[in-house]
């Protein structure tokens, strides 16, 4: 193998091209900086794809409702936990980054009077927790659809430079701990490129697929978190992970919430609507977490339904086919196919599925990569940023409201295109890439192509889903954490699998330093 | 695979007319084949002196025509839409297209041939 | 359950094979996407796209007994032994299942797949009626899975020149959308004995699309308002 | 963009490898009925092209010419291999006509959902075949 890897210069680099890789990118483009988005799929393929409910911002089009108000059902979602100013920002943003949305052409669903609809959804309320409200923009149940698509349109128009189906690999760090590129590997051919830039962006999504039942796609495998660790930087909050209450039980595929926000409820097997008693004013339409816990606790004092007594059950019958065919069309198609049930009929047999992973990469509002230094547990690491879910600019804290998702990748994927538009990047020089930029790609790319045993690497990964699995679950205490920490080190093979991995974080953290 | 969006729009601005006229032509083409087939039921088969009486009528010379002439424009539209999905070279293909009009002229020529020459 | 998938990888093979699988499903496997998931885990050189397991994403679109369909949600039940496994057909193959998609990607951005609208944008949305939004359900739901287009036998012969049934119902989701002002420019664009006029409403892409959508009819509609507009 | 790297473009056009197979193979790619009537609608109208209108040309010409002409061409047509010829002709002529009538219906949208064009599609297969056996039987 050669000893270095051809370069490519750019302004930036993004490395996702899901909601907020192209949120970022369309800022970028749009303002004239060469910008490269790599990503593993092609872009319509990323997860956001398979988002359903809705997207949050208090418009009120349905009745009142502020963006404070917005702002508190937030945090008090996240159990307090969620950083405010982020929060506040966040919120206060929304309204806008959604009209924005629809002036690129997002089909949203409307109202009589031509505004858009909202409809409600778990954890929004009117007048800080009083009463539910009707808040969520949605396009049908495939809100997250409409949304990629529309922003892989608008990047279209704007002549974005994709590179589809480009694995990256490791990031890179000069001397100074400045990040200036990153290093990937052109699936198709096997190449390795270094990747030159003056900033370098991750929005690689969650990691939802290191849990053995997961509603996330394949492709949620945490990648950007791993880049970010092996280039010796701190990941935050992780251990916070939310599961959504209602995936489809055996098959784990989601069932938006918007299923309760339109009047769908949760039984149990003595067709009890037990909500009522753990959440008498919100019910069904508590926050996840909430719901969550009360199924779980359900189903653990024997009131699960089917021959095993592990799962709830979701009606929606009562909501007549009219508003089914309208609001929830996928749904009815995802149930039918994968839980043999027409919800027009008969109830969708659901159970808490790993969904969100809260933590992650370390940011600040704009988007940039913080990592304690000198004293300093926020100082920004240079050139680097994260954006979407594998970022944690915190405003979701230990429990992400619902439709906080998608407005979370547009928010701050917006931002940090326009924080790094107004760096004025295009007269800046690239800063030089340090000798050994491709050396730590280039040595375990070539430890796997000259790896003549070992294991399978399914049979790996099977072994760690089912730790997480095991000691991750709806409910998490010390004693099954700290327990399941090192085992999943050991099933990872950490110890031994990654010596050269490790002996280069070494040196790195050394240098950076 | 990358994929890099191109934006060149390379219509060449005709199509409809040729698409209309085949959907126009075939129109035409059924309500002379529902004429001539009640014609014959009509007399309850074909003899000489029907047929010949037949194309004695002016109406039914001028309905033939139309009918000959809507064919040959079909026929037109209809083989070059084979030529171009079959014939890649576009050498070929317009030796091809060429090659039809001539047939089609010449078979026009004919039909005024049979319809109005030397009876 | 058998299996007959379709081989090539080009750093060894001159040409593409034929491997038959048989192997034992777990009672979980529901999906064929599933029973590709546990393939790969006796051979691991088989090689296919996926990624939301939910057809939502468009990624592991193949030929399944010789029809185009998702693998992700094409129930194995309803499967007939031995499965024949064949990537979408008229694209270069890549490797084994996995096709290259840029001649399908290109159609598509040829007809400006973004809503144009020069006007400046107001302070809120702009308004638009509910009857005039239902217009665009059927049409922008389209997932770019590909499975019309690789069916449809004017585009096997023309993949260069012909949009093809997903471009062509983008097309027409941008020409039905109500705030859309480039009505005239996206006729223009179309107005072409390749471009559009390929299509002769053979319906295959209709017979295969995994969402339900209906080109066909959209196409139709295509045409309807540009001979109108010129007549 | 520095001298040294390399730009997109560059990437893209190292990268045309060596040609890549395409699966198309016609006989195992399954067709639905609506494809089967379609094909069959484009070889019968290349069929009439390149035989029926010289022949219809051919016959109307010797028909109308005089009454030996006309008893000559009957008895003409009446040779077993021509009335294959006829049958042939027959047949394109009907499918040709009954699918292209499908497809006017389908060009203004009537029948262009999935279930209905199937049955249209079957009925034009079946209706031509009928037709086209009762054409045989007076031809006999």
């Amino acid at each position: 193998m050669a000893k270095s890897f051809p370069v490519m210069h750019f302004d930036a680099v993004i490395v996702g091209a899901g909601g907020a890789g192209m949120r970022a990118s369309l800022q970028l483009a749009e303002a004239g900086l060469s910008v490269a988005v790599l990503s593993k799929v092609f872009p319509t393929r990323s997860h956001t794809v398979a988002a359903q409910g809705g997207i949050g911002a208090s418009l009120g089009n349905m009745s009142e409702d502020s963006w404070l108000w917005h702002m508190y059902d937030t945090i008090k979602g996240s159990d307090w936990l969620g950083d405010q100013d982020a929060i506040e920002y966040m919120c206060k943003t929304a309204a806008d980054v959604v009209y924005e949305l629809e002036h690129f052409g997002m089909p949203f669903d409307r109202n009589d009077d031509g505004t858009l609809y909202q409809r409600p959804f778990g954890g929004h309320s009117a007048n800080f927790g009083q009463k539910p409200v009707q808040r969520a923009c949605a396009v049908a149940d495939r809100t997250g659809h409409a949304l990629l698509h529309t922003l892989y349109q608008r990047n279209v128009r704007a002549r974005t430079q994709f590179l589809v189906e480009w694995m990256a690999l490791d990031l890179i760090r000069d001397a100074d701990g400045d990040v200036v590129g990153v290093t990937a590997l052109e699936m198709e051919t096997g190449e390795a490129m270094i990747l030159h830039a003056k900033a370098t962006i991750l929005a690689t999504g969650g990691a939802g697929r290191i849990f053995a039942a997961s509603t996330n796609a394949f492709i949620n495998t945490g990648d950007g978190l791993g880049m970010v660790a092996r280039a010796g930087l701190p990941l935050e909050d992780m251990e916070m992970w939310q599961f959504h209450p209602t995936g489809v039980a055996g098959a784990g595929i989601l069932i938006t919430e918007a299923v309760r926000g339109e009047g769908g409820i949760l039984l149990n097997a003595n067709g009890e609507r037990f909500m009522e008693r753990y959440a008498p004013n919100l019910k069904d339409l508590a926050s996840r977490d909430v719901v969550s816990r009360s199924m779980d606790q359900e189903i653990k004092e024997g009131r699960g339904c089917g021959p095993h007594k592990d799962y709830v059950l979701l009606k929606l019958d009562h909501l007549g086919p009219d508003v089914i065919i309208k609001r929830l069309p996928s749904i009815r198609e995802i149930s039918i196919k994968f839980a043999n049930a027409d919800p027009i009929k008969e109830p969708i047999p659901v159970v808490p599925t790993i969904h969100y992973m809260m933590g992650g990469i370390p940011t600040n509002v704009h988007g940039q990569v913080v990592a304690p230094k000198d004293g300093d547990p926020n100082s920004v690491v240079p050139g680097l940023f994260a954006v979407g879910e594998c970022a944690c600019v915190s405003v979701h804290g230990a429990n992400r409201l619902g439709t906080n998702s998608l407005l979370d990748l547009i928010v701050f994927g917006r931002a940090t295109g326009n924080f790094i538009v107004s760096e004025n990047l295009k007269a800046a020089p690239h800063k030089p890439l340090p000798g050994d930029a491709a050396e730590a790609s280039r040595a375990r790319l070539a430890r796997i192509d000259n790896a003549t045993s070992g294991e399978s690497v399914s049979a790996v990964a099977d072994t760690l889903r089912k730790t997480l699995q095991a000691h991750c679950g709806v409910f998490r205490n010390q004693g099954l954490l700290s327990e399941g920490g090192p085992r999943a080190a050991r099933d990872a093979h950490l110890d031994q699998r990654s010596q050269q991995d490790v002996q280069h974080r070494a040196r790195r953290g050394a240098r950076a330093r | 695979m990358v994929t890099n969006p191109s934006h060149e729009a390379v219509s060449a601005h005709y199509g409809w007319r040729d698409w209309l006229s085949q959907r126009v032509t075939a129109v035409v083409m059924a309500l002379y084949t529902l004429l001539v087939f009640g014609v014959v039921v009509w007399h309850g088969g074909l003899d000489y002196s029907v047929w010949k009486g037949l194309f004695a009528n002016n109406a039914f010379k001028l309905a033939t025509f139309l009918f000959m002439i809507a064919l040959f424009f079909h026929a037109w539209v209809g083989v070059r839409n084979i030529a171009m999905d079959y014939v890649k070279p576009t050498g070929w293909r317009l030796a091809v297209q060429m090659v039809v009009i001539c047939m089609l002229i010449a078979y026009a020529g004919w039909t005024i041939q049979i319809l109005w020459g030397a009876v | 359950m058998k299996f007959r998938i379709y081989r090539y990888d080009p750093e060894k093979d001159a040409k593409p094979y034929y491997r038959d699988y048989d192997i034992e499903l777990d009672p979980h496997d529901r999906m064929l996407l599933d029973a590709l998931i546990r393939l790969k885990t006796v051979d691991d050189s088989l090689s296919f796209r996926r990624s939301c397991r939910e057809g939502v994403c468009g990624s592991d679109a193949m030929n399944i007994n010789g029809t185009n369909g998702l693998a992700c949600v094409t129930n194995l039940k309803t499967l007939k032994e031995p499965v024949e496994l064949r990537p979408l057909p008229g694209l270069p193959v890549i490797r084994d299942l996995i096709v290259d998609m840029t001649q399908f990607f290109k159609q598509y951005h040829s007809i400006k797949p973004y809503l144009i609208n020069d006007t400046p944008p107001p302070e809120k949305e702009r308004l638009q009626s509910p009857a005039e939004r239902e217009r665009l359900d059927g049409l922008y739901e389209c997932i770019l899975c590909a499975c019309c287009s690789t069916a449809c036998p004017s585009f096997w012969w023309n993949p260069d020149k012909f949009v093809g049934p997903a471009g062509l119902l983008a097309a027409y989701r941008f020409i039905a959308d109500s705030r859309d002002q480039a009505l005239n420019a996206r006729l223009d664009n179309l107005d072409d004995p390749y471009r559009l006029f390929r299509c002769h409403t053979i319906m295959n892409c209709v017979d295969v699309c995994p969402k339900g959508l209906n080109p066909t009819a959209a196409i139709g509609k295509i045409k309807d308002i540009m001979v109108k507009r010129a007549i | 963009m520095a001298a040294s790297g390399l730009t997109i473009m560059a990437v893209l056009e190292r990268r045309i490898v060596k040609p890549r197979p395409v699966y198309l193979n016609l006989l195992e790619i399954r067709q639905p009925l609506p494809a089967i009537v379609s094909i069959l609608h484009r070889i019968s109208g290349a069929l009439l092209f390149l035989v029926g209108i010289p022949v219809l040309l051919w016959g109307v010409h010797v028909s109308v010419a005089s009454p030996e002409a006309f008893a000559q061409w009957k008895s003409v047509m009446a040779q077993p291999l021509w009335k294959l010829v006829a049958l042939a002709l027959a047949w394109a002529y009907i499918h040709h006509l009954l699918a292209g009538l499908r497809h006017l219906a389908l060009d203004v949208h009537v029948g262009v959902e999935l279930a209905p064009a199937r049955r249209s599609s079957a009925i034009v297969l079946v209706l031509s075949l009928l037709l086209t056996i009762i054409v045989a039987v007076r031809l006999w």
